[in-house]
């Protein structure tokens, strides 16, 4: 699979529409920033693409298969008494996967020893968003679906995200991504989304 | 007077104070108690009723007394550590605990022996039995309470809060047997009238003082060396802490990593 | 004071928003008042003895599953935050909450008991203690639950460490109840454990929302 | 399956995070054995008749007080997420989330009954039959418990229809748990109720995990 | 009361100090934005100084009273059953302060009638962080603390916090602000405190 088509999505939150008929596609090697007002729709669309959430009509053809995507959303799904290294193995375990260094993963997001090994109730906003991201380095996955991933990150997160970035598409790799800001690095093959209805 | 209890409550001041009050205080207290269990067991006449089996009131009543002496003691540290943050007495509260959960269990038990040949059933649902029991979930409380928190501190100064809330249950405990009807003997020696005039056989009596002198000898021992130990603990980093627990001719040597088993005042040689 | 009635009026409106949390405690409650009569034989006089037990074993359950969510919602959504530096004593805020908490889960029971009461093989006299025993008693309780939940609130892997800590806390008002209910059925004068009774409400709701203040802005500070 | 294996090794651990927590429920236990005694005179042979309702509460109120927590850190957290789109069905995981509750909170009950039945005047032999009846038992309350858990997380109007779906499979747990007690007691053969109890376990194990993923896909979709 | 002096500021967490001795001020018209590394310690600077949290030594002169100052967390403080105008009128009631218009306040952040009654946890993070910021207008305070109030606002959200902040100083207001990325707006009187400790 290398192409990821959506046809005429229809979601709605509570009884409201928020996105009508929605159309695009995302193949291999490209970021799709996804833009919009606050309200517009981005988190629901990144859930219903996850398959966390239903959409009331439309398509989304191939649907990319669990073990092909990553999800990191607006919560890090850390257990806070668990440390980040351990909340990595779980996560990990849970998927059926197998981490050859789970360390290293962390570490290349910057998280060094003291941090893995501490739980991670007792991380910082930023450290918490880079142990989530640690996830998508510890287990190659082709899709990537970032619900605000630069939250809470400094300059020097940004600067690794934007590497982790561009290894990722060199290598194939697709990316579904919403941010307020722009995203950082080098990246020719970005596209825009806007969403931009009116909440 | 102030300002002795001022320096006192400074850590590497305690622990050095503690250091040189606690042996004297541990080989008076087993001196005593030793010295009553031999009154006890040898000496005092075996009772016209209950026979020998009255001889474990000389471990009963100071264990029992004990355990509620040490939750009063632990709810004014509590109090002096909430008013005044003092982090001795934060130290103390948590350091109290353990012990005093043990006294607790000792009377539970020896009450439950004794209450066996005395009124045929190790247990009934009697008030100061119960009460009793309550006062040992109160203990535990508090332990568990510490270990629920990360954070030293915090944890010592939840303890005090509950420790103070906790002190209703003392009284309810000392006076259940005139509050309610109870199997249990009301009070012959710890009442302020009782002490006046004492209605028990002196020979009886004798061990039984000698025995709780020596216990609360014995508490304020333990009591001490676990304090020294907590402040130890809390103090890992400070220098002081490293003076006494590294070899001097060490000067690499890494602080302490911490845990209760590490800080011991023997690594000093 | 127009803050602690604000903080009132928020319970009873978040209240009236969720009330599956609500019914929970209340189904629970009524297997466990079930459970009794059905255990044993219908007519075993077995069932009069444990009625006070069982009506306030009961006041006791619904102010532990009461209070367990009492204060986590507002530090998940920093709510308690505010609280902790609002304008206004932090101890009348919480003596607030507990008695909207009590109005929604401990009134319904004082109201019932003379029901259940009756139901359970009371006479009207004990009956009559019962419910001034429950009147006087609940608001202990859901005090004491709340000093408790204050504790452990801030505690990351807290447990089962709430529980531990309301039944010991509770138990005088459960004897003290029990009491004065077995005193009017043995003919005997109720006065001195609803004496009792009355202190510790008096205790309780005088001191324990200061001792909940200080516990909490301890654990979160 | 070595996902749910995850699962459960995770609840452990995080249970077990903190020193003795095995020794909390046994205290819980004993806490609350110890209320009902309260609540009347110290020797009245009521007592017996109502031991094994006083513990089969006691596991009720485990089962309550546990699982009411059980989601709902993970969906704060956000982990309850990444278990739904993980590679591995829902129902196993909650399967194993419960069996790791089972564990941690009921376990030590059962355990401890045989002690807390002697302890509150009960003979041998229906001694145990509780302990059988509750090592049948509780795992019911414990997958009802999760399953309304599951129910009142996400939507709060399904909770409404809690009473419907959990009076149905609580009370005759707690009833036949305590019928097998009570027939033993008497000498009768406490089979029945034990078959009965037996039962209501098999369709507990298989059904409600199912139920409970529904009803959590259902509050978070 | 125009002028906060911090003096050897000591903090610490779990048993790591944080901030060893911070001094620093912050007069009328100021803003401080504190930036720092993930883990720096800014969000503990901030709860210090808002007396969520005790520092270990130091002092803080004068500390602003609590009708004085505005803290706006992490945490946006909203109760999910709650709409954004209960939540606001709550807040206020709790301060003992009067609203005149709690929906202009919500407007003024760009909440409109039907997200202003709709209970806050069915609004989107960016909506959220608007009610949140609406407590900033609906009660003029002088001291701004506000932990990273960026964080999920989109471009038009930006705008309005940058006329907010520009309106509150020239009203002789301070604010001590974390955040990653720049402060929107023309702010002449902007300085920064950079906390980067590595963690
Ligand atoms: C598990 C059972 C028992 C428990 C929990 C228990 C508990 C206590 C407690 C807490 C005290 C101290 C009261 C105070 O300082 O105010 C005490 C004192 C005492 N107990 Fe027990 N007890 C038990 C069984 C017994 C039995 C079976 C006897 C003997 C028949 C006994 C004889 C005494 C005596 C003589 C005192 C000293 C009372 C005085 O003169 O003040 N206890 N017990
Ligand atoms: N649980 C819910 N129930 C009803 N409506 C909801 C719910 N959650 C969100 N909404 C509404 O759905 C719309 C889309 O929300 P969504 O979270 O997808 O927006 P977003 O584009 O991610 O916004 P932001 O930039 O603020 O993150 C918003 O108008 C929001 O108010
Ligand atoms: N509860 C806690 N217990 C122990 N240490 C903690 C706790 N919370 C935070 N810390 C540590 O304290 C340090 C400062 O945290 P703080 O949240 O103040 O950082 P920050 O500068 O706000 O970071 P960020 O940019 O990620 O928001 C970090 O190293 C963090 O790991
Ligand atoms: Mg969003
Ligand atoms: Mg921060």
């Amino acid at each position: 699979m290398s192409r990821l088509e959506v046809h005429q999505l229809v979601v709605s939150r509570g009884d409201r529409v928020v996105l009508d008929g929605l159309s695009f596609s995302v193949a291999a090697g490209e970021v799709l920033h996804i833009l919009g007002r606050n309200g517009a729709g981005k988190t629901s669309l990144l859930e219903v693409l996850c398959g966390l959430r239903r959409a009331d009509s439309g398509r989304i053809a191939p649907q990319p298969e669990t073990r092909e995507r990553h999800w990191v959303g607006h919560k890090n799904a850390l257990n806070p008494s668990l440390s980040a290294l351990e909340n990595l193995q779980f996560w990990a375990a849970l998927n059926g996967e197998r981490l050859d260094d789970p360390r290293a993963a962390l570490a290349a997001v910057g998280l060094l020893k003291p941090q893995q090994n501490r739980p991670s109730g007792q991380l910082s906003t930023g450290q918490k968003r880079r142990a989530a991201l640690a996830r998508l380095v510890a287990v190659p996955r082709r899709w990537w679906f970032l619900d605000e991933p630069l939250a809470g990150l400094d300059v020097q997160g940004l600067a690794l995200f934007a590497e982790l970035l561009g290894r990722h598409l060199a290598g194939g790799g697709a990316v579904l991504v919403t941010s307020h800001q722009p995203l950082p690095g080098e990246l020719p093959s970005l596209r825009h989304l806007d969403l931009s209805a009116a909440a | 007077m102030w300002t002795w209890f001022h320096r006192l409550a400074s850590p590497p001041s305690f622990y050095r104070f503690a250091d040189r009050l606690a042996p004297w205080l541990l080989v008076s207290g087993l001196l005593l108690i030793g010295w009553a269990v031999w009154l006890g067991l040898f000496v005092a006449p075996a009772d016209y009723q209950q026979g020998d089996a009255f001889r474990i009131i000389y471990v009963h009543v100071p264990a029992a007394a004990l355990s509620l002496s040490i939750y009063t003691a632990m709810s004014v540290a509590g109090a002096i550590a909430l008013i005044w943050r003092m982090k001795l007495a934060e130290v103390a509260v948590v350091s109290a605990a353990p012990i005093g959960a043990s006294f607790t269990a000792l009377a539970l038990v020896t009450g439950m022996l004794w209450g066996k040949p005395t009124w045929g059933a190790y247990w009934v649902w009697d008030a100061r039995l119960t009460s009793e029991l309550v006062l040992l979930f109160l203990y535990l409380g508090v332990i568990g309470l510490q270990q629920a928190y990360s954070d030293a501190r915090m944890a010592a100064r939840a303890c005090a809060w509950l420790a103070l809330v906790g002190v209703v249950n003392v009284p309810i405990v000392h006076y259940s047997v005139q509050w309610w009807n109870s199997l249990h003997q009301g009070s012959t020696l710890l009442s302020a009238e009782a002490i006046a005039n004492p209605k028990m056989a002196p020979s009886m009596l004798k061990p039984l003082l000698l025995s709780m002198a020596g216990n609360y000898l014995f508490f304020g021992a333990v009591w001490l060396r676990r304090m020294q130990n907590g402040v130890l603990l809390r103090e890992r980093r400070a220098k002081w802490v490293r003076e006494i627990a590294l070899p001097a001719d060490l000067p690499n040597a890494r602080p302490l990593a911490g845990g209760p088993g590490t800080a011991k005042r023997g690594d000093r040689t | 004071m127009s803050a602690a009635v604000a903080v009132f009026r928020r319970e009873l409106r978040i209240a009236l928003r969720r009330r599956a949390e609500w019914v929970q405690p209340l189904v629970f409650y009524g297997i466990v008042a079930l459970l009794f009569p059905l255990g044993i034989a219908p007519e075993s006089p077995a069932l009069k003895v444990f009625a006070p037990a069982i009506i306030w074993v009961g006041a006791l359950l619904a102010a532990l599953l009461g209070v367990e969510r009492l204060f986590r919602a507002d530090l998940d959504d920093g709510s308690l935050e505010q609280m902790l530096i609002a304008d206004a004593p932090l101890a009348l805020l919480i003596a607030a909450k507990l008695a909207a908490q009590w109005l929604l889960t401990a009134a319904p029971l004082v109201l019932a008991s003379p029901l259940l009461g009756l139901g359970l093989g009371l006479e009207p006299g004990p009956v009559a203690i019962l419910f001034w025993s429950l009147l006087l008693g609940t608001p202990t309780l859901i005090f004491t639950g709340g000093f408790a939940a204050a504790l452990t609130v801030g505690a990351p892997r807290a447990g089962l460490m709430l529980p531990i800590l309301v039944l010991p806390l509770m138990t005088p008002a459960v004897i003290f109840g029990g009491g004065a209910v077995r005193a009017a059925a043995a003919g005997l004068p109720p006065d001195a454990p609803l004496y009792f009774l009355g202190a510790l409400l008096a205790l309780s709701l005088t001191l324990l929302p200061m001792a909940a203040a200080g516990a909490l802005r301890n654990a979160l500070g």
